[in-house]
């Protein structure tokens, strides 16, 4: 079967995902992860400059899920672009940026850059990290800073654009709608819930960041039901996750309206674990009597 | 601080992993707490794991506990291209190392490695400090000294005779085991053991693992006596291969990525 | 060692209470649950008129979770003073009264009558409810209507007035002060977190409701952050809760601020849950190095 | 509809229950999909259940797995205030179901029941049909309404002779087996043996138990013929005890709480 789709006007080959931040910037996985099944990878997220993150401890594990205070730690646009673009430009697979700011100028300068690399397909904008003080979640829980932020970028870029969103807000519709207007290509989502799990023998947080993000089978639903709401809201093309661990967490995502599914936390437990998926994929779309992913997307019967 | 002068003998190099399933062919309870798994690879198709680098292990947590748990390698039975048996020396202190623990021979597990970057070793006497299981690393470390005919002196430090690693008594290298209650070997803590071990003889390396206040004092004590320190850092890790940099920890003057750079860093990187 | 504790003037044997809508009115449970070891139950909501809630299924598990989509089916508050309230006062627990309503002055209008029952020693307001379209979340989700409600029922109460917030906002904090605002005596937190789940198959909701509520251990590391949160910014006393399953938790509650820690759905896997606790607190406190579970409330280091 | 005129002989109560820990004496697989559990409890303490009364069984899900699931009893091998040994006949579906296969005898389980209200029986002749896994509470019916030596034809339906569940045998009643491939018994869905059976005999109640579908057709066929019919309906369930309000569903007239007025409904309520 074909699984290829089209996302936003990209070529998937198939709708697996590789999530940000979670799969570094690929070429760390090479020779570990079988890069041909996947369908894009998601880069961590890059800032203007460089950032040192936050102290360790940096990840917890909690009940089917994963707390981490990263902190957005990365090497920087310029280090992204001379050092990493000539690893990640040999492997077989198309690679999507995400970069973080703290204007809407600082993203559309980044997105600028990204673009002029020219490896890239597309373009996220991580507005929504809830292990950054400013910048971060600060757009993506506000309407007309998102609005603002995806229109800056559109007017500098030609690649197309998915915003990501987070569920820790209170109206995610209302989000997904301002990024509609600001010229989103399309949503990704959702990021990490903010969180906090404590040493009772210490009394101290478990992470050095205090609170930090959860990832993982935890907050699926949580997601699926983002994804369900912003699909209705706007009907834009969305690359959907939070929790994705099997062929049929993927499936889910697809009804809820997702045309592309992120893996994330999974790619920890088992490197591997994307490429099963996508072996899976042919006959359980066949049982479910569909010729095409495609034919899944938004189909939630209500 | 005076660099050592000694030649390096191995290069410090990250090798090609493998990934995929393991079978467990063995387990040995070692200590009330201590145990020995042994699990065998068809086909690794990796180099050989060197001392100090380390595995991550699918402990069968399924959806609810999502992460691999990381173990320096404890010795290699065998290691070929087509077949290799690995032993990991596993102390129980939670959920994964106890389900590691129920786990029956023939069992999978899912196993990826070797990972990291080992000790680096030099022609002269080594000295290996250990507390509690960082003995697994540096037991390691030992057979590779002696496979080399190059001498070492071994100071493992354990909480008490409970707890103490059986397994150093075949080594034939120099070995000097402490215990806090001093209920095996000496009393005293494995820091105590190294100012002797120190006062007894020289050494071109030091080599430690073990809770971190103990090798930063093994590394202040190499330091005034000039003698690089190499220590074998622990941190919570997520992908174990440079991806997530959730194992990355503040050093004296940089970020220092445990499971890429490390898990053995020069004592200068941190203090 | 003595397990008591104060919450906004209530005295409290144990710092376990049972959360509202998992134990029913607490009679369900009589002969199950032993009471004795409970602090308080805090029934289910009530409204002014009966509701006959979602239709079915209204129940899904999932990951270290449970989507519930009751809708707030419940016997109105006529029914609930006549014939629950003789049950209720045999029991050998205090009881705390829970209401809903769509306006603030329903809310008041319910709380005059719950206190003139005289048998509830407090009174939750649930303002944040996921499974109801108007009444609930709408409250819970914006500060100046918080207040408002909080400030009606206060004028007409006189027993402890704990509003219950949701999670699945922008800015708790900015709630939790609202409702300080208005004069609460204290907060309950949280309730559950709107999801989804879907059964690929039929490509239908798993519940009635289409969406619902996720509850459970998935959801802890969300819960405690919330309580941090609103612990520090109001201070006020803090029945906590979210994915509480043994001891270890609700050690980590009390330390982030809660007062009283709330076992919901643990409930149904082991009614005796909540009892094991209470058995298992005082060594796990001496153990801590503290003579008093009040010891240990917001005492996280940062 | 015309209410049977026979003479209720056991009233519908619930009765009081018991919490905690169940043994697995036994585990007895009856065919590829279905097996029979048989769990011990001392000191129970409870009322012995009645047909149609469940348990809800504690899987051990741990905190991935959080709810109970509940089982109907399939029959009583003994009971006293002392010490009971109950069977339930198990279909496996999924997870929870799949565990219970696995457990082994000796092993502990957490039980609790019984609970609900069970089927009402009178004197003369009972029809009993059951689809699937709904043999289950119809077994015990049937051992209940020999013992009081009370007339009944049971007709049981199942998918194939895979998944027939072959303990019917040893009952002394009129037992008609159908599959929907004819691989066992006679070929034909359980509401068309209903039928059939309905041409041949009158009976006082038609007790039903299955897919709701069949249940509503083995409905329509009682009413027309003017026989009350008592149908076991199936709700996922949290607390099992009518706390929660998660297993009600939409009746006739009214919300039906599966667990605590039910699980058997007189069709009427539901229809
Ligand atoms: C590079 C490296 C090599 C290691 N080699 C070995 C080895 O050879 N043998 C061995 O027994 N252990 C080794 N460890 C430690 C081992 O990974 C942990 O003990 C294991 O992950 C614990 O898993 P768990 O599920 O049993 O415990 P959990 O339930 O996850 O935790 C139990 C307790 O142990 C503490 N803990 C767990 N992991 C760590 C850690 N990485 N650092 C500090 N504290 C921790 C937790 O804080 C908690 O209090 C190594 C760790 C690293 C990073
Ligand atoms: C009052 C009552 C009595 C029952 N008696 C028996 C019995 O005697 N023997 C027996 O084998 N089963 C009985 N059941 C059904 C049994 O509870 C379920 O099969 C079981 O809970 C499934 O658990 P699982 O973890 O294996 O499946 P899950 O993984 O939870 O589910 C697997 C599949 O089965 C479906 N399913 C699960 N439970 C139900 C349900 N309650 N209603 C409809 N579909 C469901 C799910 O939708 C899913 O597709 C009874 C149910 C009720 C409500
Ligand atoms: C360790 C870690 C690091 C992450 N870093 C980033 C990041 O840099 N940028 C980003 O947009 N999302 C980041 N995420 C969020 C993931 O991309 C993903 O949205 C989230 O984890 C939910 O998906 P999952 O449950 O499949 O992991 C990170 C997640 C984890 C666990
Ligand atoms: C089946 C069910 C019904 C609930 N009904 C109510 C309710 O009526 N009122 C309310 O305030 N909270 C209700 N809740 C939320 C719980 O009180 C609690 O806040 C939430 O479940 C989180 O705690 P837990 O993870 O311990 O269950 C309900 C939860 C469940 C699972
Ligand atoms: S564990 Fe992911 S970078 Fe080290
Ligand atoms: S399962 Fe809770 S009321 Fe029936």
């Amino acid at each position: 079967m074909d699984l290829s789709i089209e996302l936003a006007g990209i070529h998937l080959r198939s709708p697996i995902v590789l999530a940000s931040g979670t799969a570094g910037y690929a070429y760390e996985y090479d020779g570990i992860i079988d890069f041909s099944y996947v369908g894009a990878v998601i880069i961590k997220t890059v800032t203007m400059e460089p950032r040192s993150g936050h102290p360790e401890p940096r990840i917890w594990e909690v009940t089917a899920g994963v707390l981490n205070s990263i902190g957005l730690e990365n090497i920087g646009i310029d280090a992204l672009l001379s050092d990493v673009v000539p690893h990640v430009s040999n492997l077989d697979v198309p690679v999507i940026a995400s970069i973080a700011a703290e204007t809407a100028k600082g993203f559309a300068r980044l997105a600028s850059r990204i673009e002029e690399a020219g490896v890239f397909c597309a373009l996220e904008l991580n507005i929504s990290c809830p292990n950054v003080e400013r910048g971060g979640l600060e757009f993506g829980v506000d309407p007309k800073a998102t609005s603002a932020v995806v229109s800056a970028v559109r007017e500098n870029t030609s690649i197309p654009v998915f915003p990501k969103l987070s569920s820790a807000v209170t109206n995610i519709r209302e989000i997904a709608e301002a990024a509609y207007i600001g010229g989103a290509s399309g949503l990704s989502l959702i990021n990490t819930i903010p969180g906090l799990a404590v040493d009772v023998a210490s009394r101290r947080a478990r992470l050095g960041g205090i609170t930090g993000g959860l990832s993982g089978p935890a907050i699926k639903p949580i997601a699926l039901k983002a994804v369900w709401d912003c699909y209705q809201a706007t009907g834009l093309p969305i690359i959907g996750g939070g929790g994705v661990y099997d062929v049929q967490d993927v499936l889910e995502f697809m009804i809820c309206g997702a045309r592309a599914v992120s893996v994330g936390t999974a790619t920890f437990q088992d490197p591997q674990g994307a490429g099963e998926i996508v072996e899976a994929l042919p006959s359980c779309l066949e049982e479910l009597g569909v010729d095409s992913p495609s034919r899944l997307v938004g189909t939630l019967e209500t | 601080m005076k660099k050592s002068s000694s030649e390096r003998i191995e290069k410090r190099i990250t090798s090609s992993v493998y990934v995929g399933d393991g079978t467990l062919r063995n387990r040995i309870d070692v200590s009330s707490r201590y145990f020995i798994l042994e699990v065998e690879i068809k086909n690794p198709r990796a180099s050989c794991p060197l001392p100090g680098q380390f595995f991550t292990i699918e402990c069968g947590g399924g959806k609810e506990h999502l992460l691999r748990r990381p173990f320096a390698v404890h010795s290699i039975v065998e290691w070929s291209k087509e077949y290799a048996v690995i032993q990991f020396l596993v102390e129980e202190v939670g959920w994964g190392t106890r389900r590691l623990r129920n786990i029956m021979p023939g069992d999978k597990i899912g196993i990826l490695g070797p990972l990291g970057r080992g000790f680096k070793f030099f022609q002269g006497n080594h000295l290996l400090v250990s507390g509690g299981i960082g003995v697994a690393p540096l037991h390691f470390a030992a057979c590779y000294l002696e496979e080399r005919k190059i001498d070492y002196t071994f100071v493992a430090g354990f909480k008490s005779s409970r707890s103490c690693y059986s397994g150093l008594e075949k080594l034939e290298g120099n070995v000097l085991v402490f215990t806090d209650d001093g209920s095996a070997g000496k009393k005293g803590f494995a820091s105590s053991g190294a100012v002797s071990a120190f006062e007894q003889a020289e050494y071109v390396a030091v080599l430690a693992c073990g809770p971190e206040p103990m090798m930063r004092e093994v590394f202040q004590m190499s330091s005034s006596a000039g003698i690089a320190c190499q220590v074998s850092l622990a941190e919570r890790m997520a992908c174990g291969v440079g991806a997530c940099r959730g194992c990355v920890r503040r050093g004296k003057n940089r970020n220092l990525c445990v499971c890429k750079e490390g898990p053995v860093f020069d004592g200068t990187d941190v203090w």
